[in-house]
């Protein structure tokens, strides 16, 4: 079996594709790489669209009214006024569509999709994934989704206008943009079961022979524990997408209650009896998990990286394992601290607030064991480690102001204020944005065969950073002062008048934000194709993904793996070098520290005739 | 098949499940004809399509013969789905 | 950063600030520390030249365990501290005896106040006879509900009373915020939430909605006026005034509107004071 | 497909991929239908009358038959991949065949009982449990044509040149999401037709 096996790995290792069409190879390709790619390309441009989306609603809340700058006239005028400011209609659209973009498009396809893919299969040392061609149809139903959601802008009434949450009744009796909004979130709730079908299969059959599961890297645990919160979470979201799709469109009452006075749409055939708590309990079954979706697999790729360039183990590896299945336990069972003003019963605020205090304990473990991976190593600034070692702060700002949400009677006062916006930013951009910039430069040599210029690298970090806190740390001052999220126009109260400047303040540094991601894209495309050729290990790393070619042909692996060790390695007194790649054998690893002795011998022999 | 079990036995216990869920099910009708009260009409009803379940999940499904691992994949929703019951009953009441 | 808080006037309010800045100094030094200790790794431990060697270490079990241990105490206390306030708050059976029962109903854009009346009771109201000219519901054949009256974005209320809020919407979710009173519940169609609060302050204070209902959802505000006993007596006999103005001519309210005749015994609304 | 890795013979659980995959992809299945059911006991506790009231209008013997016609369909199904495991591929065929008989056997009697309801002017908007009722067995019947659709598959290959024994892992797969399909209906059943 073993010498069949590497019979065939050797024919496949050589060939790129086997006279693969143009379309077999980069459109319909069923090779994990390039899925994970795809995933990244189309990511990416919905990050630039709902970056945009942001820097409009950011406009309109610092100058409410005034004609967006440049482009303002050109836009349609169902979306802007004559003048050329953004309408209040468009702008709850816009929110609408920002938070799903960014959420289901943007951070779950890059981090579960693009590393998801990539990392996987390399780093356990797979030819692919365990269903390519399920993968395939998992990432096509992504950007379909996409087109169906961005068509709603052009439909009558615009597009979803419910928020990202889309509580009913408002969307039970919405427009079909709404309709579209519900139908695009089945199709990518359907293609992120598919992928967690996929990689938990993956992960557990296709482990590299000696690799136990103690053996695999951070990253590969963090996406498989997250794999399986997506096939518990995501059903539950389906379900409830299929009830609010048939309130909104077949006009049954799953979450709409009799007697609804609504101008907007004829009521008549609505039989009533429904409860729109209902919606939230099953939103945010899936949607709390949704979290952590968004921020496991970040905390993976971040140990990895720290682990990397600290030069060091990862302090605590089991410890931190144990902690991310706690908190994909946990992060499942606490849905309802979202809902503590929902009009639920007040004895389950009590029940979720504990709940939500002891998630807490798991993500101090997370950062205490990253402060410990870092003590007494030697680390290297490059950018992945900039990124890193900025996730681990922004994290910390996260989970902190997280607490104020799940201590119950603070809730009453920030909930749907800026607090919340601010909090979820600093989990959602400080923890996964800045996570995936670590992957995306950490990666890059692995996925395109080039390195990527360090010097825009750390200007873009640096930037990115600064203009990061100047947008979204002032936001928690305004959630204390009151201000309400998702409203248009916060003039209108008197007690949020005080804070226009800081509105201002926030915009401006959004737009460099904002701006600041291009300098990430033509850093990225540019190295893409002019790039120093990278080596195979660039890093010095020890995991398996850096044994294979840079970038990795069809197949994968052109040698035959073996596992014989954990992955964090690093400084190892057993080793020659200051890493210990987890594919090296122990006859191995004697002969290397002979061949250095020898070396040594000679070195010193030959000195007194220097 | 990795039970030992031969071909016949296997077959053999298929039409054992067979005419034991066809027995259930007019077990479950004939029950809930009559009435025992709510509550205890719906206890009833739960605890025979447990049974049935448990019975196509064991034997046609292959969970007694298969690598016991298998367990998790239906333990682990199953807990979950009794947390968002529980939390949805309270909810309701 | 506390600073920034809108002035507080409602009793409970305090137990509610108090919180916020015990868990504002526990966690702004929770992160003072940690960032120290990282800025100062970062520092300490970069790699000077090439080669250099991390220390080789695993981690420790016992440093692992406490903290663990540590942060679950912490937790777990701040729960349980938070529990109590929040028991007072929101349990109805911890509600203190009520001075005056409001009923707030959120309709797209606009908050509806309905106050009792010169009996205290409020007549009977029923889902069916809700519409836009009958917020509330009320049922035109119950003599109690003659002298109820409504108001439209304006709530007036005594200080220093215990007011109880009857909250519901009759389209979609709405979420009543009085900053100032650090009260914040959603008000859901076909469900009545109570909420109370008292004001130890006279004053006009904003009502908001802090629940996205629509492309309006910003300009659902609404003003508390927070009168003296005396001043809200004199108030409501004011209300009661029109009240018995409107009611001594039945004919002239009546007729206009017969096809919806439920809505004649409210009160003509009071306008909005913005 | 002949790119296919040489690590897709490498079972790390002793599992091979088709059948854990599709444990995993049950394993979310069901927490697709306790949404349904969760929403169900919701919305009945809040609409008792409503929902007793309804539930006797419903079928119980169509019930009843179908609940027969879909044990049937499991028997056979599980006799299919027994057969093909032994090579007997007459037998495959026939067992096979009766499955897809008794889905489409399913799918009759399901469209009758929607069309009497529909006859008598119930549609998903009368009420709440119509609401769920056909939701609940609507997405139950779109499992089922999910199943029926890689059956027919099967079939029509085993009869132009035998479907390939050592696919039997696949039949197994598939055996098992159609076990699955009859047990959500073992529960759908007491939970629309009996328990009122």
């Amino acid at each position: 079996m073993e010498a069949v096996l590497s019979q065939e790995k050797h024919a496949h290792a050589g060939g790129h594709a086997h006279g693969e069409s143009f379309i077999r190879h980069y459109i319909f390709s069923t090779d994990h790489k390039m899925i994970a790619k795809q995933f990244m390309f189309t990511a990416i441009f919905f990050l630039f669209i709902g970056g945009a989306f942001a820097l409009f609603i950011r406009w309109q809340l610092a100058y409410p009214g005034q004609p967006i700058p440049l482009i303002g006239q050109l836009l349609p005028s169902t979306w802007v006024n004559a003048q050329g400011a953004v309408t209040a209609e468009w702008y709850t659209q816009l929110l609408t569509m920002h938070g799903t973009i960014m959420i289901f498009a943007v951070i779950i396809p890059l981090l579960v999709g693009t590393f998801g893919n990539f990392a996987i299969p390399l780093m356990i040392g797979a030819d692919d994934m365990a269903f390519p061609f399920l993968n395939m149809v998992s990432f096509w139903l992504f950007p379909l989704a996409g087109v169906i959601m961005m068509s709603g802008f052009l439909m009558e009434g615009g597009s979803a206008a419910a928020g990202w949450t889309g509580y009913p009744p408002l969307s039970a009796i919405a427009s079909t943009g709404q309709t579209l909004w519900i139908v695009a979130l089945f199709l990518i709730g359907f293609s992120s079961i598919l992928g967690g079908v996929n990689y938990i299969t993956t992960i557990l059959n296709m482990r590299a022979p000696g690799m136990k599961m103690f053996d695999m890297p951070m990253t590969v645990w963090a996406v498989f524990i997250t794999a399986i919160i997506i096939t518990i979470g995501t059903p539950v979201l389906a379900a409830a997408l299929s009830m609010l799709f048939m309130d909104n469109f077949l006009s049954t009452s799953f979450f709409v209650p009799a007697h609804l006075t609504v101008a907007t749409r004829d009521m008549s055939r609505t039989a009533g009896g429904g409860q729109p708590l209902l919606w939230q309990h099953l939103f945010w079954f899936y949607s709390h998990p949704a979290v952590y979706i968004m921020i496991l697999p970040g905390m993976g790729v971040v140990s990895d990286v720290l682990s990397t360039f600290s030069r060091k183990p990862l302090y605590g590896y089991k410890a931190m394992v144990y902690a991310i299945i706690a908190i994909a336990f946990l992060g499942i069972i606490v849905w309802g601290h979202h809902m503590f003003q929902s009009g639920m019963n007040p004895l389950l605020g009590t029940t979720f607030m504990v709940s939500t205090m002891v998630i807490a304990v798991p993500s101090a473990i997370k950062t205490f064991n990253w402060l410990g991976t870092m003590w007494r190593g030697k680390m290297e600034f490059t950018t992945p480690m900039l990124n890193a070692v900025a996730f681990v702060s922004m994290f910390v700002i996260g989970g902190l102001s997280g607490i104020f949400m799940a201590s119950t009677p603070v809730d009453v006062f920030i909930h749907d204020t800026y607090f919340i916006v601010g909090h979820i930013h600093y989990v959602l951009f400080g923890g996964s944005l800045f996570a995936i910039f670590a992957g995306l430069h950490y990666w890059f040599p692995k996925m395109s065969g080039r390195m990527y210029d360090e010097r825009l690298g750390k200007l873009h970090f640096w930037i990115t950073f600064i203009s990061f806190n100047a947008t979204f740390f002032p936001m928690h001052i305004l959630g204390i002062g009151g201000m309400m999220r998702r409203i248009y126009d916060p003039t209108v109260y008197d007690f949020l008048k005080p804070f226009q400047p800081m509105n201002e303040f926030i915009t401006i540094s959004a737009i460099v934000l904002g701006f600041a991601q291009f300098i990430l894209v033509y850093n990225l495309a540019h190295s893409w194709f002019y790039g120093k050729k990278a080596k195979r290990n660039p890093w010095r790393a020890n995991t398996l993904e850096w044994q294979a070619p840079s970038p990795p042909p069809h197949g994968n692996f052109d040698t035959e793996l073996r596992v014989y060790r954990g992955p964090y390695e690093y400084s190892s007194p057993e080793s020659v070098q200051d890493y210990l790649p987890q594919t090296v054998s122990p006859e191995e690893l004697l002969a290397q520290r002979q061949r250095h002795e020898e070396r040594l011998a000679q070195q010193e022999h030959a000195q007194p005739v220097a | 098949m990795a039970s030992g079990m031969s071909f016949q036995e296997i077959q053999k216990s298929y039409f054992k499940v067979f005419i034991a869920l066809l027995i259930l099910t007019a077990l479950t009708v004939a029950v809930t004809t009559i009435h025992f009260g709510d509550v205890a009409n719906i206890v009833i009803g739960v605890v025979i399509a447990l049974a049935k379940a448990g019975l196509v999940a064991y034997i046609f499904m292959h969970l007694k013969f298969d690598n016991k691992r298998l367990r998790y994949f239906v333990g682990i929703p199953i807990f979950f789905f009794v947390t968002l019951v529980m939390t949805l009953t309270v909810l309701g009441l | 950063m506390l600073d920034w808080l809108p002035e507080n006037v409602s009793i409970f309010g305090e137990g509610v600030d108090h919180l916020f800045t015990l868990i504002y100094y526990i966690t702004v030094a929770i992160f003072i520390l940690v960032n120290v200790i990282y800025v100062a790794f970062i520092i300490r431990y970069r790699r000077k030249r090439k080669g250099e060697r991390a220390y080789h270490y695993h981690g420790n079990n016992l440093l692992e365990f406490s903290w663990t241990a540590l942060p679950f105490v912490l937790f777990l206390f701040l729960a349980f501290y938070s529990d109590g306030i929040w028991e007072d708050i929101k349990y109805s059976d911890r509600t203190p005896n009520p001075d005056l029962v409001v009923e707030v109903m959120g309709q797209t854009y606009m908050w509806h106040f309905r106050y009792p009346g010169s009996d205290g009771i409020f007549g009977r109201r029923d889902a069916k006879f809700m519409g836009t000219t009958n917020p509330f519901g009320i049922d035109p054949d119950d003599p109690n509900g003659k002298d109820d009256y409504t108001t439209i974005n304006s709530m007036t209320i005594p200080v220093n009373k215990t007011v109880l809020v009857h909250l519901s919407s009759m389209d979609v979710i709405h979420s009543f915020f009085l900053p100032n009173m650090r009260v914040k519940q959603d008000a859901v169609p076909g469900q009545w939430v109570d909420v109370w609060f008292n004001s130890m302050k006279t004053g006009k204070y904003e009502i908001a909605c802090a629940e996205l209902c629509g492309s309006g959802h910003y300009l659902m505000r609404a003003v508390l006026d927070v009168k003296s006993q005396s001043a809200f007596d004199g108030w409501i006999d004011e209300q009661y005034g029109s009240q018995l103005a409107a009611l001594s001519a039945p004919a002239a309210a009546s007729a206009p509107n017969a096809d919806a005749s439920q809505n004649d015994q409210s009160a003509p609304a009071v306008s909005p004071t913005h | 497909m002949s790119t296919l890795a040489t690590t897709h013979t490498r079972f790390g659980t002793g599992i091979y991929h088709g059948k854990l995959g599709m444990w995993v992809f049950l394993a979310s299945e069901i927490m697709f239908f306790s949404g349904f059911f969760g929403a169900f006991i919701v919305l009945r506790n809040l609409n008792i009358e409503v929902f007793t009231a309804s539930a006797h209008m419903l079928d119980k013997t169509v019930a009843t038959v179908n609940t027969a016609v879909l044990i049937t369909s499991s028997l056979t199904m599980a006799l299919a991949h027994l057969a093909l495991e032994r090579g007997e591929q007459g037998k495959f065929r026939l067992f096979l065949f009766i499955t897809i008989l008794c889905a489409f056997g399913f799918l009759g009697i399901k469209s009758f009982e929607y069309a009497t309801k529909f006859g008598h002017h119930i549609y998903p908007w009368t009420n709440t449990f119509f609401a769920t009722y056909f939701t609940m067995t609507g997405f139950h019947a779109l499992h089922v044509i999910g199943g029926l659709i890689p059956m027919i598959w099967m079939l029509g290959k085993s009869l132009v040149k035998g479907y390939p024994q050592e696919m039997h892992h696949r039949v197994e797969a598939l055996g098992l999401y159609w076990h699955f399909v009859d047990l959500v209906w073992i529960f759908l059943f007491p939970t629309l037709y009996l328990i009122f």
